[in-house]
């Protein structure tokens, strides 16, 4: 038995279950039920970690989520975890955690070193230095700095364990399972409301489990679980534990962290989510979040050992373990005094309570008295002694007013000191929700005021801080949600009779001054813990002329520690509320952002990783495509063949066979990821006129025509062909990465600008796969696919389209070329497209059919000079700029994109406009994205004319070519220009984009 | 995560949307009319009204419909919304409404 | 057409990989079908074909003999059946020959999965936003949603029985999440 | 201004650090001021700093609404570059740097800039080819570049997971080793101490209710602190800059949305350069407290909230841990937004308007802070001499009319 700190009996945890754990490398037991922090102090262990700045020994203060100090860096190798609070661990066996940040150990750290240069390390220290030698900043200042940083680490692999996410509505969400969230979702669930209920403990109960209250004939514990059978009975109740409700958004919208595995053993963990995030949308919520109590701002108030008050109440009654053996309470109220009753009922001494009050009264304060223990009424403690924990206090009598007191002193030896500085409601998500705040002074304490949402608050958060209140509070909040999502509530129940001590008043007492001027000598009054923010950090800012609460926090980073402050925004609020001499409210208080408490990464990606973090969107006959050793590109969200190299082929080589293939032989692609919409109506080919830049009214039935089009700015957005289905249809494409846009266009113009036009769109993308055959022989291979069909050049010309059988499917062929030459591009049904596919290859075998795939495809594009938007075009490109003034309409009145041509950059002749480039050396393959000049010897910032857009070495040419925008290019082919490079300087001519069959003779094979 | 209320499938959540930008902007009958600074008006200036607000939504993921909302840009508060060519919601009287 | 040897749906691929309570339905005749619900002319036609009466309440089914009628939007549902598509489109056309509408075979722009069982709603609760809850959504009502990042229409059809439409490129990635959302129910207690 | 150095701060600890002065006044406002600048953010107080320092105007006034620095400087995500693809942006953000690269010594206050590199990442095909593109446009505009393929971004940043199979690749990246971040906070009080040491006025908590205006001209504003009057108004406020310009009758083309970023807990250091990918949206870096700042990606709607939507973060956090798989049990501390002014050409505009006197500095959407002090450098020029400075001629109003975009979407799409 090696708790020595554990009480002979008592407390929530189970003490048949031994549980074994480590800390520092050193072996520990304790018992279910268990957090690491009750377990280490059950075990005499108070030093847990260093401080940030001037690392000095930091042990356990809070029992919960306000925890500043003790934090650890918990489990090992993949998934051990920096910065989790040792005050929200549940013990598991086997745990094993460290002290984060300290080196070598904890109980020696070298770091500790810079409490020496204290003096100089105030608030805004390094603002102020570190700028001479200004070389010296980068070279040494910053990486020493950077060594200091942050506590614990990140583990080195990835992350073995699932989360993920799940979506829930319900009427009535109610977050803190206190007595008030009891209350409010039993009042909900009684009216059929359906009810979620979060608390971020393992148990609900709230402070109920860290008290021994009667509820009318049943104790805390049975009323509890009474509570929990009558909720989890109702089918539309929802309870969450150990889920924290982290963020509350915009209308009525919370996020929850369900730690479903953290409190179990490695073994039991397999296969299981670790961590879900509940996205929840509430009609109404209710906000019964509690309070945190705040600690007291004395000199050295941070040594281990020093602990809120209702924290070693909950050591004491929750978890059976004995903070200390010799306490000093140190109070401004006396709701605190209950701890010292409890923990001498446990066992403990109380060596004095220290009440800065001068006239402490009421019915707690009677019950110490008579329990003997000395009350210093008026006192406050001006000073602790103690190492790695505290060892003594000094008290003073407070002598009203006084910046200096002059008091006797008085050392009481201790090895705990309780403080209650008063409680803050938790506020954090009524403030996420916009809701304003106000302040009580007579409970000394920010409560919420005005609301933005659709939401009611109850128990200590608003301000009830007896149990009768929150009971009543809980019902009515959780009532009035129920009616206000259009439920009709049960009468309330009677309310039980409660055993609770009549509460007396509290005295604010924000900072306690000592012998000598705070800030003076090596005392230090701690603000905020976590980031060693003393009141002296505070004077100081003031002094320097920060005002604002806000420039404060900056300052001295006070509540910017992973806590955000919990223990230490209001304190420092009134801190300096007080050196301004403004009442509070008048100095304002901060924004709380979410989270609540800090939340992993892995949860909130959920499973959105890997190919579930964007659809892979995947064509009929993609697995042919992984089966014949295609290389992918990701062209939006679509999967395309990039290139299908053989065996020993380079990238380069694969090109060039395929290009060839295409131009000597017939090659296939795969083109079923472009979209496709069916446009349909009265006013279809009028709506076309509007969209593109081209005319449409007189496109033939069964004939095919490109078009662009533009933006209202006029500048190139999607392009694509499209077919005269009918006199009322048309079937467009669209790019493959612009299909949804596209749409999206269409129908807004339909919808907001056009709704006299009688016109449908459906999109049809994926009812269609296409498979593009390609090349001289390729009227040869749909002969032998369609013996039917009649392919003559008179029956099936360029740009049409034809409906028949091809391969025994249903199919519509079209002639559209992208390539230069002869092509037909079969559509079938999706799913037929395999089939199809594979009835190609077959029959092609004899042409020595070549699949191809993106890369080829840009090639071929490219010696045939056609643009490929996104490429040649950047969002600045207009239909002149790429030399397709053929395809802007001078006839129409008006179309999308022409007022925009009249504008003067855009009517400029000079601008950058689409050219083809051949190097000067014909193996010479400009990269793209080379800028181009016309002095290549000219001085930085060099005058720009223009970058390559695209280039590849031709096959079919015998040498590089190149597409690029150059201004005014359209006037300067013949010219030379030059690409300089890193390495070297690339000489090209200005030439036609067209590089190959410039008449266009090959289209009909 | 926006609460938006279509105005054929009801409340749906902002992931479901598009948005669109200031409402009523109106694309001019005849652009060749309009001198530069004109059509530079249509095309770029915006009110960005802080406070409430007459903007478009796209229910892209569900009806496909373009309708607009009145929103607060300030508390995003959403007092209604309506379809193209409606008349838009009254505002609340808190907000400067008719009473 | 759902004959067609040559048919191949979009996720048989990773068929083998479904848990109990999920599968892709063999494929059905699916007709894309706009028009004017105000017009008598067009609702009577759609009745004379189908004997549907088209929903004009939005996200309901109505269900006739051969097909069932989905809604998409005021002008616009999805017709679903067992039958011929092309025989429908034809018919179809036919009967509203000179009416300003739209008629779509897209019996293989979409496939469906079927998902059912006690975790059905535990899955669409890890994949959608939308309030699957039985007190909200029910038999007869189908919604276009988002299913993890695809698009999809999920229409209900019996007590815990889903049916999600979604277009075939990302039939893969909808069938893969949904399988593995569904696995932790699937485990061995 | 007492200089500030070690030693003057070891001086100050023998006086228990009770003789530090004020770092800048809190003056009442004068009826008059020769320039007011609406806005005591970076941009604002840089503003008035190079006005009385370059131009040696010194009766000026900032008017901050709420608390100097409280705006956009105290919600960014720090970083500092200026490779951008167009020449017109590469010079300005390049004086900027420029600035920055001597700012702690000129305004004797250490902002912090860290210049350890900014990686912009490209994860398809067309991003490779924007990136080199702009890698050479910078090159010759005289900016440092760097074009890395994959394994050189490994070996950059080496928890960096560059694998093939992942969802979006990383196929290479832009390397710009001048860029890196700065501490924003730093750079705000930074501008406002020497400016006020140089005479300038900064009034806090002085909110501009109204533009006064005679016939095309100004003559001042009307503040929550009285009316105040000035021949010429600049106006530096960022998501609110149509507001302001609602108050003067004139509109502009921008649209505030909320910009979310997040910082994770204090880890000991685990990535020593800035990584940016605008395909995915994640910018990420780490302090030196070693918090993981991080920005998010933009939110569609129009918005003055300092709050965005959460699906924004978790769609980033997604994208971030498929770059950093290590980052998986790391925790998110604290998020917040700001409100950015965008402009349709993701270009600012530093210009006169048709008001005479009126100026206004905004549009600078998701890139502001970087550009901190070559904007404050280039609107102090304009204020002064009434015309733009060459580097921010072409940032007009009227390209808008003549379609003189600078679009910095398409190629270097890459905010933050």
């Amino acid at each position: 038995m090696t708790q020595h700190f554990r009480t002979a009996s008592g407390g929530r945890i189970d003490r048949k279950k031994a549980i074994n754990f480590t800390f520092n490398g050193q072996k520990y037991i304790g018992y279910e039920g268990d957090t690491l922090a009750s377990a280490l102090l059950a075990n005499g262990v108070h030093l847990l970690g260093r401080s940030f700045k001037y690392h000095r020994p930091r042990g356990i203060v809070a029992a919960g989520a306000e925890e500043p100090n003790s934090m650890v860096q918990l489990g090992e190798g993949a998934t051990t975890e920096p910065n989790i609070r040792a005050t929200q661990i549940s013990l598991y066996e086997g745990l094993t955690a460290r002290s984060v940040n300290v080196w070598p150990t904890v109980e020696f750290d070298i770091s500790a070193i810079n409490g020496l240069f204290a003096k100089i390390m105030t608030a805004g220290f390094y603002n102020k230095t570190f700028m001479w030698p200004r070389a010296m900043w980068m070279k040494l200042y910053e990486p020493v700095i950077r060594r200091a940083a942050g506590w614990g680490k990140a583990p080195t692999t990835g992350d073995p364990d699932i989360y993920d996410h799940m979506h829930l509505h319900v009427e009535v969400m109610v977050v803190g399972g206190g007595p008030a969230g009891l209350m409010a979702a039993l009042a909900a669930g009684r009216a059929r409301a359906r009810v979620l209920l979060v608390d971020e403990q393992g148990e609900f109960g709230g402070s109920l489990l860290s008290k021994k209250r009667q509820i009318g004939a049943k104790d805390e514990m049975a009323w509890i679980a009474d509570m929990l059978a009558e909720l989890e009975a109702m089918p539309d109740v929802t309870l969450l534990s150990r889920s924290t409700a982290f963020g509350y958004y915009d209308h009525n919208y919370l996020c929850v962290l369900e730690q479903k595995t953290d409190h179990l053993p490695a073994a039991e963990r397999k296969g299981k989510v670790r961590q879900r995030v509940w996205h929840v949308r509430a009609g109404q919520v209710v906000l019964a979040t509690g309070a945190h109590e705040r600690p007291l701002v004395f000199a050295d108030n941070d040594r281990p050992g020093i602990m809120l008050a209702s924290s070693v109440q909950t050591y004491v009654n929750r978890y059976g373990v004995l903070p200390g053996k010799k306490m000093v309470l140190f109070t401004n109220n006396d709701a605190a005094y209950e701890t010292a009753i409890d923990l001498q009922a446990a066992g403990g001494d109380i060596v004095a309570i220290v009440d800065s009050r001068a006239e402490p009264s009421g019915e707690l304060v009677e019950a110490v008295r008579a329990l003997d223990i000395e009350i210093l009424a008026g006192y406050a403690i001006t000073g602790t002694r103690g190492g790695k924990r505290v060892e003594s206090v000094q008290v003073r009598a407070i002598q009203k007013g006084a910046k200096v007191y002059t008091s006797a002193a008085r050392r009481i030896d201790c090895d705990l000191v309780a403080m209650s500085g008063g409680w803050s409601p938790v506020v954090h998500l009524f403030s996420q929700s916009q809701g304003q705040l106000e302040y009580d002074e007579e409970k000394a304490c920010f409560l919420p005021g005005t609301k933005r949402q659709a939401q009611q608050v109850a128990g200590a958060l608003a301000g009830e801080f007896t149990l009768k209140e929150c009971l009543a509070g809980g019902y009515k909040a959780g009532a009035d949600a129920a009616r206000a999502t259009g439920f009709t509530p049960k009468r309330k129940p009677a309310a039980p009779e409660i055993d609770e001590p009549a509460l007396g008043g509290i005295e604010p007492f924000w900072v306690v001054p000592g012998a000598r001027p705070i800030g003076e000598g090596m005392a230090k009054h701690f603000v905020d813990l976590q980031n060693d923010t003393t009141a002296a950090d505070i004077e100081l800012a003031v002094r320097e002329g920060f005002e604002s609460v806000e420039h404060i926090k900056r300052y001295t980073l006070t509540g910017f520690g992973t806590d955000q402050g919990k223990t230490s925004n209001i304190n420092a609020l009134a801190i300096l509320s007080g050196i301004l001499d403004k009442p509070i409210p008048k100095v304002g208080t901060t924004t709380f952002r979410p989270p609540y408490t800090p939340v992993s990464y892995g949860a909130l990606a959920g499973r959105n990783l890997g190919d579930w973090s964007d659809p892979v969107r995947v064509t009929s006959i993609h697995d042919w495509h992984v089966e014949n050793g295609a290389l992918f590109e990701n062209v939006g969200q679509w999967k395309r063949p990039w290139y299908f190299p053989k065996t020993g082929e380079t990238m380069q080589d694969a090109l060039n066979r395929e290009c060839l293939a295409v131009r000597n032989g017939v090659g296939v692609l795969d083109a079923s990821t472009l979209g496709k919409i069916d446009i349909r109506g009265p006013d279809a080919a009028e709506f076309l006129n509007r969209i593109y830049t081209n005319a449409w009214a007189k496109l033939g039935i069964r004939r095919v025509r490109y078009g662009l089009m533009c933006h209202e700015d006029g500048m190139v957005f999607d392009d694509g062909t499209t077919a005269r289905l009918a006199e009322d249809r048309f079937l467009m494409t669209t790019t493959t990465g612009g299909a949804a846009g596209v749409l999206d266009w269409l129908e807004e113009y339909l919808q907001t600008e056009w709704p006299e036009l009688r016109v449908y769109c459906t999109s049809v993308t994926e009812q269609w796969a296409a498979v593009s055959i390609t090349g001289p022989t390729a009227g040869a291979l749909l002969k032998k696919l369609a013996p039917e069909m009649d392919l003559s050049p008179e029956s099936f010309p360029f740009l049409s389209f034809k409906e028949g059988v091809v391969a025994g499917i249903d199919a519509r062929i079209f002639r559209i070329s992208f390539t230069g030459e002869l092509t037909y591009e079969i559509n079938v049904p999706w799913a037929c497209g395999l089939a199809l596919w594979e009835a190609v290859m077959a029959a092609g075998a004899e042409f020595d059919i070549t699949p191809y795939g993106t890369e080829s495809m840009h090639i071929l594009r490219a010696e045939k000079g056609f643009i490929i938007v996104g490429q040649e075009t950047d969002g600045t490109t207009t239909p002149q700029d790429l030399g397709m003034d053929w395809i802007v309409s001078k006839k129409k009145p008006d179309f999308i994109g022409k007022r925009s041509y009249n504008r003067s950059d855009t009517a400029r002749a000079d601008r950058k406009q689409l050219v083809g480039l051949l190097t000067e050396a014909p193996d010479e393959v400009l990269p793209e994205g080379a800028q181009l000049v016309f002095d290549a010897n000219a001085p930085k910032p060099m005058p720009m004319m223009g970058h390559v857009t695209s280039s590849y070495y031709s096959a079919t040419l015998g040498r590089s070519i190149a597409l690029a925008l150059v201004k005014g290019g359209h006037e300067k082919k013949g010219q030379k220009i030059f690409a300089p490079l890193l390495d070297r300087t690339v000489t090209a001519e200005i030439v036609d984009p067209v590089f190959y069959d410039k008449e266009g003779e090959r289209l009909n094979g | 995560m926006l609460n938006i209320d279509c105005p054929w499938c009801g409340k749906r959540h902002e992931t479901e949307f598009r948005y669109g930008g200031e409402a009523h902007i109106a694309r001019p009958e005849d652009p060749a009319a309009l001198d530069d600074t004109e059509w530079a008006e249509f095309l770029f200036m915006r009110k960005n009204t802080k406070g409430y607000f007459a903007e478009r939504w796209l229910h892209n993921n569900g009806c496909r419909r373009w309708f607009n909302v009145i929103r607060n840009t300030v508390t995003h508060e959403i007092v209604g919304s309506y379809k193209m060519g409606e008349t838009p919601p009254k505002l609340p009287k808190s907000a400067g409404g008719a009473k | 057409m759902a004959d067609n040897a040559s048919w191949i749906t979009p996720a048989a691929a990773i068929a083998e990989s479904f848990p109990d309570g999920f599968s892709e339905l063999r494929p059905c005749a699916q007709v894309n079908l706009r028009g004017d619900i105000a017009d008598l002319a067009f609702t009577d036609a759609v009745k004379s074909v189908t004997g549907l009466t088209l929903p004009d309440m939005p996200n309901k089914v109505a269900t006739g003999k051969d097909f069932k009628a989905l809604w998409l939007s005021p002008d616009e549902w999805l017709l679903v059946g067992e039958g011929d598509a092309e025989a429908l489109v034809q018919s179809l056309e036919d009967a509203l020959a000179g009416q300003h509408v739209a008629v779509n075979d897209v019996s293989a722009n979409r496939t469906i999965f079927e998902l059912s069982g006690p975790h059905s709603h535990h899955a669409l609760m890890k994949s959608s936003e939308y309030d699957f809850h039985p007190r909200v959504f029910a038999p007869g009502d189908c919604v276009q949603t988002l299913i993890a990042k695809s698009q999809a229409i999920v229409e209900q059809v019996g007590e815990n029985m889903f049916h999600i439409y979604v277009r075939s490129s990302f039939s893969r990635y909808v069938g893969g999440w949904l399988a593995e959302a569904l696995a932790e129910y699937n485990e061995a207690p | 201004m007492v200089k500030y150095s070690i030693l003057t701060i070891a001086r100050n600890a023998l006086t228990g650090h009770k003789n530090w002065p004020k770092q800048w006044r809190s003056p009442e406002p004068k009826s008059e001021y020769d320039v007011i600048i609406i806005g005591g953010g970076g941009h604002g107080l840089a503003t008035a700093y190079y006005l009385a320092k370059e131009h040696g105007v010194r009766n000026i006034a900032v008017l901050e609404k709420g608390w100097l620095g409280g705006g956009n400087t105290a919600r960014n995500t720090t970083i500092v570059r200026s490779n951008y693809l167009w020449d017109e942006s590469a010079a300005i953000y390049e004086k900027s740097l420029q600035l920055w690269e001597g700012l702690a010594q000129d305004i004797n206050y250490n902002v912090m800039l860290s210049q350890r590199g900014v990686l912009n990442l490209a994860h398809s095909l067309g991003d490779v080819r924007e990136g080199v593109r702009r890698v050479n446009a910078n090159r010759l505009n005289d900016v440092d570049a760097e074009w890395l393929d994959a394994d050189g971004v490994k070996e950059f940043c080496p928890i960096i997971n560059i694998s093939k199979s992942a969802r979006h690749p990383v196929l290479g990246a832009t390397l710009q080793r001048r860029g890196g971040v700065a501490r924003h906070d730093s750079v705000a009080w930074g501008y406002a101490r020497a400016a006020d040491a140089l005479g300038v006025d900064i009034i806090q908590n002085c909110e501009v209710t109204g533009i006064k205006r005679d016939g095309g001209k100004v003559t001042g504003v009307e503040t929550t602190r009285g009316d105040i009057a000035a021949k010429k108004i600049g106006v530096v406020a960022a998501g609110h800059s149509s507001v302001i310009a609602e108050m003067a009758g004139i509109r502009l083309p921008v649209t505030s949305h909320p910009l979310q970023a997040l910082v994770s807990e204090p880890i000991k250091p685990v990535i020593d350069c800035v990584v940016m990918s605008g395909a995915v949206h994640v910018y990420v870096s780490q302090s030196d407290k070693g918090e993981l700042v991080m920005g998010a990606g933009i939110d569609s709607f129009n918005s003055y909230a300092q709050r965005g939507s959460f699906h924004v973060i978790e769609h980033q956090l997604g994208a971030c841990l498929e770059l950093f798989p290590i980052f998986s049990r790391v925790r998110m501390m604290r998020t917040w937004g700001g409100i950015v002014d965008t402009c349709p050409d993701a270009s600012p505009i530093l210009s006169g308007t048709s008001v005479e006197g009126l100026y206004f500095n905004c549009g600078w959407g998701t890139g502001g802070f970087k550009a901190t002090p070559g904007s404050g450098w280039c609107f102090a020029h304009t204020l002064a001499k009434d015309e733009p400075h060459a580097l921010n001629a072409p940032f007009s109003l009227s390209r808008f009319e003549s379609g003189a975009l600078i679009d910095e979407h398409g190629a270097a799409g890459v905010a933050h």
